[in-house]
C-alpha cells in the first residue's frame, strides 16, 4: 500500500469515525441546542476528512474542485440549516 | 482499496441512518430533522465514498446536489413552525 | 432483420392527430384568456379534418396507417399504428369533441363576464389535453407511450372535475385523481414487467413473443384491474359519478362519453392482442362477470338517484358494462379470430352510440341545470314544455341507452343479444335483456317529469338560446340514426387486425 | 462482476416489491389524505426500483445499465411530481373550503385486487 | 461487501417506508419520506443509474419535501384539531394480506426474469453515433424516445393549468404567496448565497448532460429549487401568473421541441428526427429551452394556486 493510499484510508476512517461521533451526540447530549453543536461538529469534520482523503484519488483537477465545493456548500448548508433550527428551539422554548 | 473503502461507506452511512433511526421513534420534530440533516451530509459522503470505490466520478455530482438541497427542507419545515393555528396572518390565503 | 414497422402513407396524419391539440395547448397558454377561444376552436376544426382525413386514407389503402417516430425502430423507438378501431375511435373523438367545443363556446357566451376567466380558459387548455391524450391512446403501439397518455388524460381530467370549485367537486376529483394514479401505477408496473422479461415495450413485439413467462400473467393480473379503476368498471366506480355529475356540462360529456373509453380501448388491446390466448380467455370471463355486474348494479343505482346528473353517470357506469360483456361473446381467447363476429361489431356500435348518446345527455342535463337553477329530478315537473328541444333530445338518447328501435343502441344490443344467444351464454342475454328494462325505467322517469303538467309552469330563471340546445340534439339524432347505418362499414374494422400476423419475428 | 451485479440488481427487484406492497398498504389504509400521497410517492418508489432492476440486469456494452429503464424512469419520477403536486394543491383547497383532510363519505379506496 | 452495503442500504429503505406508513405523527412521516428519498439516492447510484440517482436527489430530496411540509403547515392551520382526530381504528388485516401478496407476487417475477436479461443497451450504443450524444440516457430521451419526454412536457403544463385553476376566480391570473408571516433570519442569508452556486451546477448539468450524466430535468429541478428559496426568503416576489413573459416561458421549452420535431419531417427523416450533421447542438438547444420551462413549471407547481388577485 503505497503511502497516498494509506494517507487517503486514515482520513476516511476519522471521518467515519467523526459521524459515529455525531449520531452519538445526537442521542447522549442532553438538550436540543447542544445536540445541534455535536451535529454541526460532525457535518464540519466528517466530511471535510473524507474530501481530504479522497483529494488524492481524483484523476482530473476538476474532480478535485468539486469535491471542495461539496465540503463548502456543506458548510454554507450546515450552518444556515443549525441555525435555523436553533432558531425554531429558541422560539419554542418559552411556549413549550 | 475499492473494498475498503466500501466498507468505510457501509460506516458512515450506518453512522447517520443510526441516528434517525433512534431519533424518529421517539423525539421531537426538531431532532428528527436534525437527523435528517446528518442523513443528507452522511448520504454525500457515502456517494463520494462509493464513487472512489467503483470509479463513478458522476457520483460527486449526486453528493454536490444533496449537499447543496440538504437546508432546503430545513427551510421548508421552518415555515410550518413560525405560525401557530391561531395566527392572524396567514400566509398561502390573505384575507 | 427487416424492421418492425414500414411507415405507410398519411402515416403522419397520426402525428398531427396527437400534436395538434397539444401544441395548441401551448399556443392558448401562451396568448393568454382573450385568445383562448379562438385558438381552440381553429384546433379543433383542423383536428376533425385530420380524423376525416385520416378515415380517407384508411378506406383507400385498405391497411393500417403507420408512423415510425424520428424513425428509430421499435423496440428502441416508438411507432404509432392506427387500424380499423383505432381510426373509429378518432372520428368519434373528433365528433364528440367538435360538438363539446361549440356546446362550450356557446354556453360560457352566456355569461360575458367570465367568458374569459378561469373556468372557461382552463376548460379550454385542458380539453386540448384531453384530445391529445385519447389520440394517442388509440394510436400508440408503446406501452410506456401509452402510460404517458393515461397521464396526459388524467392531469386534464382531473381538473375538469372540480372547475365549479366548490368542496365536493373538491373531494370528487381528488378522489377522481387518487383512483387514476392508482390505475396509472398499477399499469406502469405491469409494463415494467413486461420490460423485464421482453426486453421491450412494443405491443407488437411484446406479442410476437414464442414464450411466455410468468411476468405476463403477473402483469396482466397489474394492468387490467389498474385501468378498471380508471374505466370505472364496477366495482371500482365509486369515484365517478360524484366526479363525473360535478363537472360542468361541458366537461362531464367528454368525461363520460370518451375519456373512460380510453382505459377499456387498453384494456382490449392488453387482452387482444397481447395476452396468451389462455389468460385472454380467464380474463375475458372475469371480465364480462364484472360487466355484468356492471350493469345491473349500476342500472339499479341509477333509478334511485334523485339528481339528474348523478343518474346520468350511473348510468355510464351500467353502458360501459356492455362493452366487457363482449369478451366471450367474441370469443376472445378462444382461439378464434373475434374481429369477424357480430358481437365484435355490436361492441363497437354500442361503444360508438353511447358516446354520442352519453355526451348529449349530459349537454341536455347541463341546460337544463342551467336553466332552471338545478338538477332534482323530482322539481323538473314540465320541463319539457318549457325546453322541448332539450327534452326531445334526452329522449333520443335515452332510446339508444335502452335499446330501443331505431337506434344505434338497439341495433348494438341487439346484436350482443343474438351473440349470447347463439353462443349459449344464457346469463348474459338476461342480463342484456335486464339492463334494458332497467334503462328504460330511469330514462322514462325523467320523460315522466318533462311530459308532466305541473300545477304552475316551471319558471326558467335565464333563456337558453337555440343554437346552445341544438348540438346536443344533434348528437342525439346522430346516436339514432346510427340504427339506419348498414353494418357494411363495420367492416372496416376489420382493417389491420389482427396486429400479429404482420409482425416479424425477431 | 456480471453474478455479483446480477445478485445486487434483484435485491433492489426485491426492495422495489416490498415498497409497492408497503405503499399499497399505506394507501388502502390511511384516511389522513396527506399521508396517502405519501404512499403514493412510496408506491411509486417501489416501481421505479423494479425498472431499475431491470435496467442493472440489462447491463452491457461498457454501460452499467440498460439506458431505455433509466429514462422511463426520469420521465416517471417527474411525472410522480407533477401528481403529487396536483394532489396537494386539490387537497389544500379541499381543506381550505371544508375543513378537513379526509373524504367525509365513509367509502374509503377498495383495496385494488390483482384478480382478472 | 458491496453487497454487504446493498443489504443494509434496502433493509434502511423498507424499514423507512414502513416507519412512514404506520406512524401516526404526520410531519414525522413527511421527514421520513424525505430521509427515505435521500438513501433512495443513494440506492439509484448502486443501481449504476446516476442520471436517475441526480433526479431523485433533486426531486425527492428536495421539492417533494418542500411540497408535502408546506402542504402540512396549511393544513395545520385549516383544519380544527378536532376534525384531526382519529375516527375507530381501520381495519388493516386484510389490506395488509391484500399488499403483502402482491409484493410477493412480484418478487417471484422479479427473480423469475429470464436469464440472460434482455436489453436494449447495445441498441442504444449503436444508434448513438447518429445523434451525437455521449451520454444514452439523454439520447434515449431526447432522441430515440423524444415523443415521450415531449408528452411528458406537456402533462407537466396541463398540472399546472390544473392546478392554476384552482384558484379562487378573484385571484386567478395572480401570483402565489409564498413568503411567509415570519422570515427567519438565516433564511435570507442562505436565499443570497445558495442560489449562484445553483444556478452553476445547473448550467454545468445541461452541459454535460450531453455526454455525461446529467441533463435538463436534473438541471431544471435545482433552478426551481433556487427560484424557490429566493421567493420564499421574500427577497423577490412570485410572478402573476398572467404575466406573459412567464408563459412564453414555460411553454417555450415544448414549443420548441415541436418545432424541431416538425421541422424533421421536412429536413431529416421525420418527426422528431434530427439532422445527423447538427442532431447534437439542436439537442443541446432543446434541452437549454426545457430547462427554463421545466425549472418554471416545477417551481411554480411547488407555489400552488395563485391567492393574490392579479394587479390590472
Amino acid at each position: 500500500m503505497g503511502l497516498t493510499e494509506a494517507f487517503t484510508l486514515v482520513c476516511v476512517v476519522a471521518g467515519a469515525i467523526l459521524f459515529l461521533a455525531g449520531t452519538l451526540g445526537l442521542l447522549r447530549f442532553p438538550d436540543t441546542l447542544s445536540r445541534l453543536h455535536a451535529l454541526s461538529k460532525a457535518d464540519n469534520l466528517g466530511l471535510g476528512l473524507i474530501v481530504l482523503g479522497l483529494l488524492p484519488l481524483q484523476a482530473s483537477l476538476m474532480g478535485g474542485v468539486k469535491l471542495v465545493c461539496i465540503w463548502l456548500l456543506a458548510q454554507l448548508s450546515a450552518a444556515t440549516a443549525t441555525q435555523l433550527i436553533a432558531g425554531i428551539a429558541a422560539r419554542r422554548k418559552p411556549g413549550a | 482499496m475499492p473494498e475498503s473503502l466500501t466498507l468505510v461507506a457501509l460506516l458512515v452511512l450506518l453512522a447517520s441512518a443510526a441516528g434517525l433511526a433512534i431519533v424518529l421513534r421517539s423525539a421531537v420534530a426538531i431532532e428528527k430533522l436534525m437527523a435528517v440533516q446528518l442523513l443528507g451530509t452522511g448520504g454525500a459522503a457515502t456517494l463520494l465514498l462509493l464513487g472512489a470505490a467503483t470509479a463513478q466520478p458522476a457520483l460527486a455530482d449526486v453528493a454536490l446536489l444533496l449537499v447543496l438541497l440538504s437546508a432546503f427542507s430545513c427551510a421548508a419545515f421552518t415555515l410550518g413552525e413560525g405560525e401557530d393555528p391561531g395566527d392572524a396572518a396567514k400566509p398561502d390565503e390573505p384575507a | 432483420m427487416t424492421p418492425a414497422y414500414a411507415a405507410t402513407p398519411g402515416g403522419l396524419l397520426l402525428v398531427l392527430a396527437v400534436m395538434l391539440p397539444a401544441a395548441a395547448a401551448l399556443v392558448m397558454l401562451v396568448l393568454g384568456p382573450r385568445h383562448t377561444r379562438v385558438v381552440a376552436l381553429i384546433a379543433l376544426a383542423l383536428g376533425v379534418v385530420v380524423a376525416l382525413a385520416t378515415g380517407l386514407q384508411l378506406v383507400r389503402s385498405q391497411a393500417a396507417l403507420i408512423y415510425v417516430l424520428g424513425n428509430w425502430q421499435p423496440p428502441l423507438g416508438v411507432a404509432l399504428r392506427a387500424d380499423g378501431l383505432s381510426v373509429m375511435m378518432l372520428a368519434v373523438t373528433a365528433v364528440v369533441m367538435a360538438a363539446t367545443g361549440l356546446f362550450a363556446r356557446e354556453l360560457f357566451g352566456l355569461d360575458l363576464a367570465t367568458a374569459d376567466g378561469r373556468l372557461a380558459t382552463s376548460f379550454w387548455i385542458l380539453l386540448m389535453g384531453l384530445w391529445s391524450g385519447l389520440n394517442l391512446v388509440f394510436v400508440s403501439q408503446d406501452l410506456f407511450n401509452l402510460y404517458v397518455a393515461l397521464e396526459l388524460l388524467t392531469f386534464a381530467a382531473v381538473p375538469l372535475v372540480c372547475l365549479d370549485g366548490r368542496g365536493e367537486t373538491m373531494a370528487a376529483a381528488l378522489r377522481y385523481l387518487m383512483f387514476a394514479l392508482l390505475g396509472s401505477m398499477l399499469y406502469l408496473l405491469g409494463a415494467g414487467l413486461l420490460y423485464g422479461a421482453y426486453g421491450t415495450l412494443d405491443i407488437r413485439l411484446i406479442a410476437s413473443a414464442s414464450h411466455h413467462g410468468p411476468a405476463m400473467a403477473i402483469a396482466l393480473a397489474l394492468m387490467i384491474p389498474g385501468l378498471l379503476a380508471k374505466a370505472a368498471l364496477f366495482p371500482l366506480h365509486l369515484w365517478l359519478p360524484p366526479a363525473h355529475a360535478g363537472a360542468p356540462a361541458a366537461a362531464s360529456a367528454v368525461l363520460s362519453a370518451l375519456v373512460i373509453k380510453a382505459p377499456v380501448f387498453l384494456i382490449l388491446r392488453l387482452v387482444a392482442d397481447i395476452a396468451p390466448p389462455g389468460s385472454a380467455a380467464v380474463a375475458g370471463q372475469v371480465l364480462a362477470v364484472l360487466g355484468a355486474a356492471s350493469i345491473l348494479f349500476c342500472s339499479v343505482m341509477a333509478l334511485r338517484q334523485e339528481r339528474l346528473k348523478l343518474m346520468i353517470a350511473y348510468s355510464t357506469v351500467a353502458q360501459i358494462g356492455y362493452l366487457f360483456i363482449v369478451f366471450p361473446l367474441a370469443g376472445v381467447g378462444d382461439g378464434t379470430t373475434p374481429w369477424g363476429t357480430i358481437a365484435w361489431t355490436g361492441g363497437a356500435l354500442q361503444l360508438t352510440s353511447h358516446a354520442l348518446a352519453k355526451a348529449a345527455m349530459f349537454m341536455a342535463a347541463g341546460i337544463v341545470a342551467e336553466a332552471v337553477g338545478h338538477d332534482r329530478i323530482r322539481d323538473l315537473g314540465g320541463f319539457g314544455r318549457v325546453l322541448p328541444l332539450t327534452a326531445t333530445t334526452f329522449g333520443l338518447a335515452g332510446l339508444s341507452l335502452m335499446g330501443i328501435p331505431p337506434s344505434g343502441g338497439f341495433i348494438a344490443k341487439c346484436l350482443l343479444l343474438t351473440a349470447a344467444a347463439i353462443g349459449g351464454h344464457l346469463w348474459l342475454a338476461l342480463t342484456i335483456l335486464a339492463g334494458g328494462l332497467l334503462a328504460g325505467g330511469y330514462v322514462f322517469r325523467v320523460m315522466d317529469r318533462a311530459l308532466a303538467t305541473p300545477a304552475q309552469r316551471l319558471a326558467l330563471q335565464r333563456p337558453i338560446p337555440l343554437r346552445l340546445e341544438i348540438i346536443p340534439l344533434v348528437l342525439a339524432v346522430l346516436a339514432v340514426a346510427l340504427g339506419f347505418l348498414p353494418l357494411a362499414p363495420f367492416g372496416l374494422l376489420q382493417i389491420g387486425r389482427p396486429d400479429i400476423a404482420l409482425a416479424v419475428l425477431p | 462482476m456480471s453474478a455479483l451485479a446480477l445478485t445486487s440488481a434483484s435485491l433492489f427487484g426485491l426492495c422495489g416489491a416490498a415498497l409497492v406492497g408497503i405503499g399499497l398498504f399505506g394507501i388502502v389504509t390511511n384516511p389522513d389524505l396527506l399521508r396517502r400521497i405519501i404512499g403514493f410517492n412510496i408506491l411509486g418508489a417501489g416501481i421505479f426500483l423494479v425498472f431499475g432492476a431491470v435496467a442493472r440486469r440489462g447491463a452491457a456494452m461498457g454501460l452499467g445499465g440498460d439506458p431505455v429503464p433509466q429514462a422511463m424512469v426520469i420521465t416517471g419520477i417527474v411525472v410522480a411530481f407533477a401528481a403529487t403536486a396536483l394532489a396537494v394543491a386539490l387537497l389544500r383547497r379541499l381543506a381550505s373550503l371544508t375543513g378537513s383532510a379526509t373524504f367525509d363519505a365513509a367509502t374509503p379506496a377498495p383495496p385494488p385486487r390483482s384478480d382478472a | 461487501m458491496s453487497l454487504v452495503f446493498d443489504i443494509a442500504l434496502v433493509a434502511g429503505l423498507i424499514a423507512l417506508a414502513l416507519h412512514v406508513v404506520v406512524t401516526r405523527d404526520g410531519r414525522g412521516a413527511i421527514l421520513g419520506f424525505i430521509a427515505f428519498g435521500l438513501l433512495l439516492g443513494i440506492g439509484w447510484a448502486r443501481l449504476a443509474s446516476v442520471d436517475v440517482a441526480l433526479t431523485e436527489a433533486a426531486i425527492g430530496g428536495g421539492l417533494t419535501g418542500m411540497l408535502l411540509l408546506r402542504a402540512h403547515a396549511h393544513l395545520g392551520r385549516e383544519i380544527a384539531p378536532e376534525a384531526m382526530a382519529r375516527g375507530e381504528p381501520r381495519r388493516w388485516l386484510a389490506p395488509a394480506i391484500a399488499s403483502g401478496l402482491v409484493a410477493l407476487a412480484l418478487g417471484a417475477v422479479v427473480l423469475a426474469f429470464p436469464r440472460p436479461a434482455p436489453s436494449l443497451a447495445p441498441q442504444a450504443v449503436a444508434a448513438l453515433e447518429t445523434t451525437g450524444l455521449g451520454n444514452p440516457v439523454t439520447a434515449v430521451l431526447l432522441a430515440y424516445r423524444a415523443i415521450d419526454t415531449l408528452l411528458e412536457k406537456i402533462v407537466l403544463i396541463l398540472a399546472l393549468v390544473g392546478v392554476w385553476s384552482l384558484s379562487r376566480d378573484a385571484a386567478w391570473g395572480g401570483a402565489s404567496q409564498l413568503r411567509p408571516a415570519v422570515i427567519p433570519e438565516p433564511l435570507v442569508f442562505l436565499a443570497r448565497v445558495l442560489p449562484p452556486f445553483g444556478v452553476l451546477i445547473a448550467v454545468y448539468q445541461v452541459w454535460v448532460g450531453a455526454d455525461l450524466p446529467g441533463g435538463t430535468f436534473q438541471a431544471g429541478t435545482i433552478l426551481a429549487a433556487m427560484a424557490l428559496l429566493v421567493m420564499l426568503a421574500g427577497l423577490r416576489p412570485a410572478p402573476p401568473t398572467q404575466a406573459r413573459a412567464l408563459r412564453a416561458m414555460l411553454a417555450g421549452g415544448p414549443a420548441l421541441f415541436v418545432l424541431v420535431g416538425f421541422l424533421g419531417v421536412a429536413v431529416a427523416q421525420g418527426f422528431l428526427s434530427y439532422p445527423e450533421a447538427i442532431a447534437k447542438p439542436l439537442i443541446v438547444g432543446i434541452e437549454a429551452a426545457l430547462t427554463l420551462s421545466i425549472a418554471g413549471t416545477l417551481a411554480l407547481l411547488v407555489a400552488g394556486p395563485p391567492d393574490k388577485a392579479p394587479a390590472s
